[in-house]
């Protein structure tokens, strides 16, 4: 299902002019405030029209400008999680949960409702009315009806912005399993990179109403020009290598293994471990006698100061790239230098849950 | 000088319109009219009205006003009178007589008799008197569409919407939709005039002189061309 | 206490018909008076200012005319009245049934100011998130705008129910003062009231439509109460 | 074309008077209005249902009625009019103020229902922001209430203005019906009806009234859709 | 300005039974989804009548329902950011920050507008209405509504949550000086324990209702309870030693120097640092050649098995504790035991710019 999106609209003061092409699973869009990431959402809703444009979702065309198509919002199919919930204030919990339901295609299939109910954690709120909810009540809410429409496109705006950590814990596997098993497109919108490394597919970095970087985030997370200094990261794939009695899960990354709390996938399956770069520890030499259990071994393959005192390591361990942040002056007095090998020190506990996912099938 | 101000009922306009340009013709005097229901007018005058002058459909209304000590003593007189007529829709309609014979049932055969309210507004009060002193009323009685005032119940008659219809001569003369199938013998009800009286209030001359003018003779010849009789 | 016998027979009648009057007044001018204030609230087309003046000419002609115009035009030799009759055997003319119509149209135009104004108050975000689910625009407005809109649905119709239960003179032009037929509590005041002495009867039956319409009155507000807190949504 | 010697110079003194009564009674009963609205939507008080009888009172009634108890109180040798003329000078029988109170006495129930809805319809929660603020609760009323009630306040005005201008019964029963003096446009075409043949003169004054009526209702729309569109704010 | 709530309130199914008692300065209100946050605060505010309680800001009495005394809400002098921006709709974005100062007594000394518009970076949107603006955007005019009302107490619910973290990183600062320099004191909401550690002078940790934990940010985010596992981490108050040449500003623990990324405060200046636990790494022998440039010396006080794999490992570092979160298969490869020498190795550029925080008076 690939998704093709390119759309130019104006309002007075901000243009909207981006034409993205991604292929299926989870797009998200990144951006700082006021970017247009909801412009963008809502033209691939059809709440807005644009003034020129073209949306195209797998072999659906929903909007063609040129050719004056534009499929009307009810007909597109769509779960669409607004950033500002949008519960009907008139309908229990239940009914605006079902509301998608009553429109959705005889067999259409669709997510089991107790299950969504019971993953959101709002059973108890059924029958009440959206006006006695909590934010972060109701931001579940929305997403449970969004997700019980049956969609054939997920549009989330900031899902999970309102919700605590262990919520979010809860959450995010959940789309993963939309992406990777029920293979409905989803177009996501996060401030947060630890989503964006743990569910994009492809990331669209907007800046102004424009991309300024598109690409798997492996690509899109290194660079500063997208993340902000402090977002970049690395994404590995990593097989299951083994299970241990202590609780670790061993990840073989093809050079050198990862020592993560229990992952819940089974021995061979092919996961993607986001690593922060600010993460990650440099050492010439192997390293002994540290609390950290995974250490990888590579090559420095770049280095590229930044503004700051922090450089950016690239460092090309098996057929990938790990990308360590680090001081200049530690740069200096290891003596680091391309070409070089060197060990990369990842803490075990480190690494988040969030930054664990399933591989996206490709 | 201030106009004199008259109160009348809504059936004497027109005419009235008339008498009052003539006398200001004749004087120089401006007449204002304020036309309504009897009842209104006869209420508005207890309650202070600035009015001059009060001209009445209704006998009752005036014995009102009188009793409340609103006219001044010895100006009213009985102005006006009319006839009660049956007229029917269109122009050219076969006359009858009027007596208790008339196949009154037969005539509408199944339409309804416009009248004005039978109970409360003069024409239909008189109306209903002749007809049960004819005794014709009972028979007829469920046929009856009541309109607030005879224009209205005219109105019925010239659109069709009702077969018959029982109001003054002086309004069926106007309307050349309906013709006039016989006039209501004199005993049948009681007298029909139209009183007229100077107010408590009423100070000019001019008040004075207008109410003189109204039965003059010159007023006459506009009465009798709207439909009105002299008293007998 | 006031007994039964307060009121004449004839004046009982007048109160059930103008019960009936401005029941069936109300009811059956509601769905046209939802439609047509949605669209003047939604809809942009032409004659859309015409509409607009249309629907407030019965408040803003003297009764008497709109009286007179529903006779010429409904009347049974009116060419409304005649296709009525001929085609599906109503007649308005002298029927109780005209005067509900009479009374629907005097009160249609507060009716539909009402309701448009709560339909320009519904957020239209709300209108979208539906369609976003895959409701059609007649389905958003039964599922969404109009349970949103019912606090403003029963304020016009209560209005419009007053109004039906007070309305006089286009009735009696129209459809005139039958005893047991149109006669309803306003005409029997008019008439008490034209003649002298009349004020007592004339009282009597003014304090039986104060009641029934503050009874209608009391009622919508229980409901509209019930209804507004469904739909704030607490 | 159609010269101004289309109407005579008693009609157009009724439609200078009509534009006048109208306006004032429309501009004078609107703080009451509001203030009215505001107690009924908001308040919880002794006296409410009976508060919120009286106001649909003028609804209910025969017109007739409504006039006749405004001239029973307010008349010359009324209670409340003797005291207004002792105290203040203010003399409202059969005067064109007489005929403004009238036609606002008859057009307030309408005013009052639209705006108590528009009220009913502000979110409290951005009252209450409003007060987290500072603001108290006159300053809320005063910047967050009445401007998002503009539009329900503009609904009301116009509504009354219209109803202002067909106002005929009440008016004429209360201040009767004096060429120059209390002769509405209504008044004017009521009177013309009872002339035979006096058809003419009466539709000449009904198109009148629909000029005026459309006009300000056109204004008004125009007025409205700033308004909401500033309230809605976009 | 002791702060003092006491508040007790029943909803169908929910009850806040809460008896807070905090210090100056920053008070945040921490927990997950529905456990009562936004309701105390809106005890706070005056708009929740609470069925009993008692809430007094300094030597202000706002309520006490026993003396059946409550400020109204106007009167409360609050600047209350809404957890939905609740902008006025009607009024420019310009009238609705200026909102608050009508009402303001004259010569209240507030923030400076044009300072405020440009700290959150609104200054282009004056003109508009909320109508047309991003959701970030209408967050950011709320906070500045609520800060420009010359309050005398600021209840904050979740003003970040909407924003990327570039903008957070801008806005943060701002109420760090707001508790130090105006000493106006804040009710804050959070999810990020991030903005808890680095803003927080007193932490309550609402659970269901009722208060989990309650205390300075140091013992608090200590506890697994209050944060859940990942959300541990130490805070410790250092010195600002130098700022060097490379850009690393140099940071005196007592017990071994920090060396982070420069920190704009002068020399002598005490911060306070947070150091999330699961970012550091043990080392039983001072390490060598590494990346990290920050290595703290210590004795471990305290080994506290977790229910998963990790453990909770509190070292005494000069007078204070730092906690690191290792694996317990690395306690027993290392060998560590209660008493032992340990240092522990900080990565200069894990510490992000929300990590470091003025050292709130006490
Ligand atoms: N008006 C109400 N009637 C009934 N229950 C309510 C009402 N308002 C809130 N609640 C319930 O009270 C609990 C606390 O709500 P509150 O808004 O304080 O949560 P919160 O801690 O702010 O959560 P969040 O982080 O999701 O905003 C929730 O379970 C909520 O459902
Ligand atoms: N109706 C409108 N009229 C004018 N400008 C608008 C309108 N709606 C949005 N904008 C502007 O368009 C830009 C993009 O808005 P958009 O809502 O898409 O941002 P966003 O990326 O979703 O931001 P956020 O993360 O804050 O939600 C913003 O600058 C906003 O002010
Ligand atoms: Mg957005
Ligand atoms: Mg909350």
């Amino acid at each position: 299902m690939m998704l093709q999106i390119t759309v130019r609209h104006r309002f007075a003061g901000f243009t909207l002019d981006v034409d993205v092409s991604a292929p299926p699973g989870v797009t998200v869009l990144f951006g700082p405030s006021g970017s247009g990431k909801s412009t963008l959402i809502n033209a691939v809703a059809g709440l807005l029209r644009p003034d020129a444009g073209r949306i195209v979702v797998g072999d659906r065309v929903l909007l063609d400008t040129a050719a004056r198509r534009a499929l009307p919002p009810h007909r597109r199919r769509i779960g669409y999680v607004f950033q500002d919930a949008r519960l009907f204030p008139h309908l229990s919990v239940r009914a605006n949960l079902l509301y998608g339901r009553w429109f959705a295609p005889r067999g259409a299939q669709g997510a089991r409702v107790e299950h969504v109910i019971e993953m959101l954690g709002i059973g108890h709120l059924l029958a009440r009315r959206p006006g006695a909810l909590s934010g972060g009540e109701k931001a579940r809410v929305a997403l449970g009806r969004a997700l019980l429409a049956a969609p054939r496109l997920i549009l989330a705006d900031e899902p999970l912005a309102a919700l605590d950590e262990a919520r979010k814990a809860e959450i995010l596997p959940y789309f993963e399993r939309l992406r990777d098993d029920v293979s409905v497109p989803i177009l996501y919108v996060s401030h947060s990179s630890a989503e964006v490394a743990r569910l994009a597919t492809t990331v669209v970095a907007l800046q102004g109403g424009r991309v300024a970087a598109l690409g798997p985030p492996e690509a899109v997370l290194g660079e500063v020009a997208a993340t902000g200094a402090r977002g970049i990261a690395s994404v590995l794939r990593v097989r299951v290598a083994a299970h241990h009695a202590d609780g670790l899960s061993e990840l073989d990354t093809g050079a050198g293994a990862l020592h993560l709390p229990r992952v819940a996938a089974a021995p061979g399956t092919v996961l993607r471990v986001r690593i922060a770069a600010q993460e990650v520890i440099l050492s010439p030499a192997p390293p002994e006698g540290l609390s950290a259990l995974s250490v990888l071994r590579g090559t420095i393959a770049e280095i590229a100061p930044g503004r700051g005192p922090a450089a950016r390591v690239v460092l090309a361990v098996g057929d990938q790239r790990l990308i360590a942040r680090v001081t200049q002056r530690s740069v200096a007095a290891l003596g680091l230098a391309p070409g070089q090998t060197c060990h990369a020190i990842v803490k075990s506990v480190a690494i988040a849950p969030e930054d664990v996912g399933q591989q996206a099938p490709r | 000088a201030d106009p004199v101000v008259v109160f009348a009922a809504a059936a004497l306009s027109g005419a009235l319109d008339r008498v009052a340009e003539a006398w200001r013709a004749e004087t120089g005097h401006r007449v204002v009219t304020s036309y309504a229901g009897s009842s209104a007018l006869a209420r508005q005058i207890r309650a202070g009205a600035p009015a001059d002058v009060f001209v009445s459909a209704s006998v009752e209304w005036m014995d009102a006003v009188a009793a409340s000590g609103d006219l001044r003593a010895g100006t009213r007189r009985d102005l006006l009178a009319t006839d009660l007529v049956l007229i029917a829709h269109g122009a050219d309609a076969a006359p009858v007589t009027i007596d208790a014979d008339l196949d009154l049932p037969g005539l509408l055969a199944g339409g309804r008799l416009s009248m004005s309210l039978v109970d409360a507004v003069p024409s239909g009060i008189y109306g209903r008197q002749a007809l049960q002193s004819l005794g014709l009323w009972d028979a007829v009685a469920p046929s009856v569409a009541q309109s607030d005032n005879v224009r209205t119940a005219l109105a019925f008659v010239a659109r069709g919407e009702a077969r018959l219809g029982i109001v003054y001569a002086s309004d069926a003369v106007a309307e050349d939709r309906v013709s006039v199938l016989g006039t209501f013998p004199a005993g049948s009800h009681a007298p029909i005039v139209f009183p007229a009286a100077l107010t408590a209030e009423a100070g000019s001359p001019a008040a004075e002189d207008f109410l003189a003018f109204l039965g003059s003779d010159a007023a006459w010849e506009i009465w009798a061309q709207a439909g009105f009789r002299r008293l007998p | 206490m006031i007994g039964a016998d307060w009121l004449g027979p004839a004046e009982w009648e007048a109160v059930r018909l103008s019960l009936r009057v401005a029941f069936w007044a109300t009811l059956a001018s509601l769905p046209l008076g939802v439609l047509t204030a949605y669209a003047l609230a939604r809809w942009a087309f032409p004659g859309k200012t015409l509409l607009n003046g249309l629907v407030h000419l019965p408040l803003i002609l003297p009764p008497v005319v709109t009286g007179y115009l529903l006779l010429i035009a409904l009347g049974r030799r009116g060419p409304v009245g005649q296709v009525l009759e001929a085609w599906f055997g109503i007649v308005l003319a002298f029927r109780w049934t005209g005067a509900a119509v009479a009374a629907a149209v005097m009160a249609f135009p507060l009716m539909v100011r009402v309701i448009r104004l709560a339909i320009e108050a519904v957020d239209p975000k709300l209108e979208a998130a539906a369609a976003t689910l895959g409701a059609s625009r007649a389905w958003v407005f039964a599922t969404i705008t109009l349970p949103l809109i019912a606090p403003g649905i029963v304020a016009g119709a209560i209005l419009a129910f007053a109004k039906a239960i007070g309305e006089f003179g286009a009735t009696i032009t129209f459809v005139s003062n039958i005893p047991g037929q149109t006669q309803t509590v306003p005409s029997a005041i008019h008439a008490a009231l034209q003649v002298p002495g009349g004020e007592d009867a004339a009282a009597r039956l003014v304090i039986v439509a104060i009641v029934i319409a503050v009874g209608a009155l009391a009622l919508s507000e229980l409901v509209a109460r019930r209804v507004a807190r469904r739909v704030a949504g607490a």
